[in-house]
């Protein structure tokens, strides 16, 4: 071979070595200007209008003033509130049907499951949510106003069953996955011993896989949280801590999206909105943070602890 | 056949005027003038040509109590000048504003005064043209109305919204709770209604359901027992499904509002920045002619020309 | 004369349409090492395998003749709960669950319903001290079993096996994914544990065979070609084919 | 003890009929759902909708759908390959790599309404390109991005180690090993990733609610991509189906054609994840050697 051509080589070799670089540090540039963006935006609230970082988290006060000469109060506990308990009830509702759709699709009937359930289930993670929001205003609340006698059928329990539908593809396929991956060995070990496939089931895979379904959990509550259009369709945003499932009440991002595109630009309330988009970015990253937790921690097992 | 000459002869004018296009309508006219007249087009098509010469792009964003009047305009316009293309975007008073002073938009679309929602340096480039009355109704649930409830007074308008009141009985209706649904805090048609159908009395934003457009009020009212709400009359045009209440008397409507016995309306704006191009003065001016006018009165807007009084 | 453990009579078993084991009769003695030798696919795992009934966990696997356990029916008379209750197995490829050793060895009597702890602790230390390793573990009952070696894994399988007290032990090629050292410490805990199980091993290693079993069954596709006393298969086999197989001129 | 035995099994039974339960279940509301909307929309429609018009039709919203995601990916598939395959090849275990992957996982969590607003203020404030297909199309690079970088990432990693090695082996550089050998190996999977990529384009409203803008104006027969009103032209404002279903919903204009668009969308969401699915089922099955 002579030099020029592999000089040629090694030069292209570097070349595009640069450009794969080139791409992560884009990745991270990315996210980066977006987190300062963020907080650039999101810090007004605290720094040019003086609200303290408890008034903001820990009061239910929520009188941002829509002009840039500030002086309201900007607590915003009910939509920190509101997406808690909306987004619980989804993964209370939503958890136990994604473990068992998991379990029928891998353990259950396995030839049905990946060749129909899990296109099916998958599909359902693409209807875009403004579809869901739609149909869950059109059949669901009505649904709730009528089988609980309900003045208004708009309700946390509305938010919350809808949500579930959306993050339920999710649980089910990250879980899905997660007991794909338990050794079939670890099953056979337990039929060997004379269990049924139901102890097999939750005696030794639920166990083994604990941690990717914990994360399948976690990326559902990801969404969840984030989802906006859906939510502010269902929920009949009332500016209010809720008393029951049926109470009406707002999240963080539905107040995001219905106020975001009239506050005032630079004015207390865009900013008040603002620190509440950075606080969504936070609450991602937190996820983020445990889901890796979770998974190191299922690599632990899996590698046996040796250290 | 005079069709097809046309829009070869534009193509043609198009393709030579490159950049014309994609910027900002502002820099689109010119050039097309003088290469429509440099292309020599034979007379008859010259002639079409003077009533259909106008090209360019208008993007206006902004109210969604303004949108579909613009909408309509837009597709009226756009038959006369089929070389104009019109986006109108909704996203609210606020970002109408913001984004015709960004310039990002030809046209900013707003229920409320640039001075309210922009800063005064921001507000003092813009320029308003004043397109349309709109005038804003209390909704209530068929029930209600059926009940007896079809006339109310400011003070129990004003109540209910504060939420002092809270049963229909209160105020000689059916005894049901009242149900609240109203627009989020920042928006322009709740900012008209607190005006001036609650003599500027907050709203009880925490017995209340907010929605975040009109079109979603009007379905929440319609589905919900015992409720009351508020919307433009132009969502009102087609059967909604709800009943008006007439506030003291006088029913909402196009006519009370001219002749200045309902309070309730507030002008509609379209903000530009500095004079409109070409273009955008001419959508401008097709939505305040007369003969555009009527066709508005049937959406369920008002003339701005026909108003007796300008103040409230 | 020894008590017989496991009579097969014209067993055979298809794969959709491959015939794996081709009518198969035998009588398998009680606590005594029964070893099944025979070139890769012969069908001795196979065969292993019908005998706890791990086989119904495949599919389009269809079995005709057969097979009893003390005089009853094991397809016909007992289910396999029952019967893999009776019948331990121990895999070639050590399993442990990804838990401690402790509930490795806990986790057939927890099924059983056993959930007193005194109760428990007593059955986990009497099975590891049977399977000859509960001085190696007996500090570290409540680490994770992956961390162990492979042989002491294996170990940790068969006093998993141990702790639901079954009648026979099957183990399909328990040491050929382990060392030497581990391997001898298994054929030496299998030796002593015949005294009190049957035990039937599926090997490779036609030394590890003459080693340790009573009895040995030469497969070739799919059909028990001979079966005897261990010496007698070594020493003196009738079938041209098994001498072969022995001799080393194939498999 | 055959008690116990009787019990566990009695428990089997139960629990065997609860996860069958709970799949019929879902299977039969997914359908209903699918069917609600689709059925539904299609029933709602007349003729005319189906045409490529400015006003009451659907047409130029399917075109505007299908060029802005195809736009969309010729952006963030080269990105996301080669970020892709810096993750997989290069990324040394590190702290900058557990950045990386930290950063990657943020902006695949990122409410979609945030990089709307973000895609605003870089696309059309600083880089002045007005409400357009473009802006739009970038902003849904964004959201595409990770997807398409994890899967590529996770296409080479699956791949049999003996493959690189293989290829390095021959004397080829990495580069030659990773274009000759690794990419064509997984290019099926990483266009699974794409196709899932694409289908969430297709559906997102939020993020292009303050970046494409709402223009439907389009003269089929005008090629001209400087044209305000040429299809191609990508600086042009356009409304896809979700920002139509949108925008018809709230104000409550016209539900049958918002029902109708609703039907096609989920239609080419389906179309697009049966796709994907059907390819990768073939692939894996000819990769596996067409075992029958």
């Amino acid at each position: 071979m002579n030099t020029t051509t592999q000089k040629g080589m090694f030069g292209k070799e570097y070349a595009w070595r640069g450009i794969a670089v080139l791409c992560g540090l884009f990745v991270i540039a990315l996210t980066l200007v977006i987190g300062a963006f963020l907080i650039y935006k999101g810090s007004d609230t605290f720094l040019k209008f003086g609200h303290t970082l408890w008034e903001f988290l820990g009061s239910a006060k929520w009188h941002p003033v829509d002009s840039a000469e500030g002086g309201g109060a900007a607590g915003a506990l009910i939509f920190i509130t509101g997406s808690l308990v909306t987004c619980g009830l989804a993964l209370l509702i939503a958890t136990p049907f994604a473990l068992g759709s998991a379990i029928f699709m891998t353990e259950i009937s396995a030839r049905f499951g990946e060749k129909f359930y899990r296109p099916v289930v998958e599909i359902f993670a693409g209807i875009p949510s403004v579809v869901y929001g739609w149909v869950g205003l059109t059949v669901l609340v009505p649904f709730i106003r009528n089988v609980f006698d309900r003045q208004v059928g708009h309700s946390i329990l509305a938010a919350g069953i809808v949500l579930a539908v959306m993050i339920f593809p999710t649980i089910t396929s990250v879980s899905a996955d997660a007991i794909l991956a338990v050794p079939d060995a670890c099953r056979k070990a337990a039929y060997g011993l004379g269990s049924t496939r139901w102890q097999t089931i939750r005696h030794i895979v639920i166990p083994a896989a604990a941690p990717g379904i914990i994360s399948g959990i976690i990326l559902g509550l990801a969404r969840a949280f984030g989802e906006a259009l859906a939510v502010s369709m269902v929920i009949g945003q009332t500016t209010a801590l809720p008393k029951s499932i049926f109470s009406t009440t707002k999240t963080l991002t539905t107040e995001i999206a219905s106020q975001m595109g009239n506050a005032m630009e630079g004015g207390e309330l865009k900013s008040a909105l603002w620190s509440m988009a950075l606080l969504l970015f936070l609450v991602s990253l937190l996820f983020i943070t445990l889901i890796h937790y979770f998974t190191n921690k299922g690599k632990a097992k899996a590698e046996g602890g040796k250290a | 056949m005079k069709k097809k000459i046309i829009a070869m002869t534009l193509s043609a004018v198009m393709a030579i005027g490159l950049f014309t296009g994609c910027g900002q309508t502002g820099e689109s006219e010119a050039p097309a003038e003088t290469q429509a007249a440099e292309s020599g087009a034979q007379n008859e098509t010259q002639a079409a040509q003077d009533e259909k010469e106008l090209s360019g792009t208008i993007t206006a964003a902004g109210s969604s109590a303004l949108k579909p009047l613009a909408d309509d305009a837009a597709n009226a316009f756009a038959e006369l000048y089929p070389d104009v293309a019109i986006t109108i975007d909704a996203g609210g008073s606020g970002e109408g504003l913001k984004q015709v002073a960004d310039g990002t938009v030809d046209i900013g679309n707003s229920d409320v005064e640039a001075a309210e929602k922009l800063d005064e340096a921001q507000a003092a480039e813009l320029v308003d043209h004043q397109v349309c009355v709109i005038t804003m109704a209390p909704i209530v649930n068929p029930d209600v109305a059926e009940a007896g409830v079809t006339d109310l007074s400011k003070e129990e308008l004003i109540g209910i919204f504060t939420g002092e009141i809270t049963n229909w009985s209160e105020v000689g209706g059916p005894d049901e709770s009242i149900v609240l649904i109203t627009r989020p805090t920042s928006s322009g048609t709740r900012a008209t209604f607190q005006k001036y159908a609650l003599d500027g009395n907050e709203e009880a934003s925490n017995a209340s359901m907010e929605t975040d457009d009109s079109g979603v009020l009007l379905q929440n009212v319609r589905d919900t027992k015992g409720a009351i709400g508020y919307v433009a009359l132009s969502y009102l045009v087609d059967d909604p499904g709800v009943a008006t209440v007439a506030i003291d008397g006088v029913e909402p409507t196009l006519e009370n509002t001219y002749n200045g016995t309902y309070p309730v309306w507030t002008f509609e704006h379209m903000y530009t920045k500095g004079e409109p191009n070409e273009v955008v003065g001419a959508f401008l001016e097709y939505i305040m002619s007369d003969e555009y006018g009527a066709q508005m009165e049937t959406l369920g807007y008002g003339v701005s020309s026909k108003m007796t009084t300008t103040e409230h | 004369m020894l008590k017989t453990k496991f009579e097969i009579e014209h067993l055979n078993l298809h794969y959709g349409s491959f015939h794996a084991l081709k009518n198969i009769s035998m009588k398998i003695p009680a606590n005594e090492i029964t070893a099944f030798i025979g070139p890769s696919g012969c069908g001795k795992s196979t065969f292993l395998k019908t005998l706890n009934r791990m086989n119904d966990l495949e599919e389009n696997v269809t079995i005709d003749g057969t097979v009893r356990m003390d005089e009853k029916d094991i397809y016909s008379e007992m289910d396999a709960i029952t019967l893999r209750h009776d019948v331990g197995m121990v895999f070639q490829q050590p399993n442990p669950f990804p838990k401690s050793v402790y509930d490795n060895v806990a986790y057939g009597p927890r099924i059983f319903g056993i959930r007193k702890k005194s109760q428990l602790d007593e059955i986990v230390e009497r099975s590891l001290r049977q399977a000859a390793i509960w001085n190696e573990l007996k500090d570290r009952l409540k680490k994770s079993a992956l961390g162990l070696s492979g042989g002491q894994q294996q170990r940790l399988c068969i006093a998993r096996t141990l702790a639901i007290q079954p009648k026979v032990i099957l183990m399909d090629e328990p040491t050929s994914a382990l060392d030497p050292i581990s391997t001898s410490k298994i054929e030496d805990l299998a030796m002593e544990l015949k005294k009190d199980y049957t035990i039937i091993i599926v090997t490779h290693n036609m030394q590890q065979a003459a080693r340790i079993s009573d009895k040995t069954a030469f497969f070739l596709l799919g059909e028990a070609i001979e079966y005897g006393k261990t010496e007698d298969i070594f020493a003196r086999p009738q079938d041209k084919r098994t001498e072969n197989y022995i001799t080393g001129r194939f498999g | 003890m055959d008690k116990r035995i009787q019990r566990a099994r009695r428990a089997d039974r139960a629990m065997t009929g609860i996860f069958y339960g709970i799949a019929a279940f879902f299977f039969a509301l997914l359908l209903a759902f699918t069917g609600k909307v689709i059925i539904g929309g299609l029933m709602g429609a007349s003729p005319e909708m189906f045409a490529f018009a400015r006003q009451g039709a659907i047409g130029n919203q399917l075109f505007n759908t299908v060029y802005l995601v195809f736009i969309s990916l010729l952006v963030s598939v080269p990105l996301g390959v080669f970020a892709g395959i810096y993750l997989a090849m290069y990324a040394k275990p590190g702290l900058f790599t557990r950045f990386l992957r930290i950063c990657i996982e943020t902006l695949s969590s990122l409410p979609s309404i945030v990089v709307g607003l973000f895609g605003y203020l870089v696309f059309l404030v600083f880089m002045g390109m007005g409400k357009s297909l473009l802006a739009g199309a970038l902003s849904i690079s964004i959201l595409t991005l990770p997807l398409i970088t994890t899967t590529t990432e996770d296409a080479i990693k699956g791949l049999p180690a003996g493959y690189f090695q293989a290829g390095m082996g021959m004397g080829s550089t990495r580069w030659q090993a990773i274009f000759h050998v690794l990419l064509p190996a997984c290019i099926p999977r990483i266009m699974t990733g794409v196709i899932l990529a694409a289908g969430r384009g297709f559906g997102e409203a939020a993020a292009l609610l303050y970046t494409t803008g709402s223009g439907s104006s389009l003269r089929w027969g005008n090629w001209d991509i400087t044209s305000p009103t040429s299809p191609l032209n990508v600086l042009r404002p356009a409304e896809t189906l979700s920002i139509q279903i949108w925008n018809l919903q709230t104000n409550a204009q016209d539900a049958a054609l918002a029902n109708l668009a609703s039907a096609v969308l989920l239609l080419l969401v389906l179309l697009f994840n049966i796709g994907a699915n059907a390819w990768s089922r073939h692939i894996n099955r000819k990769n596996s050697g067409e075992k029958a």
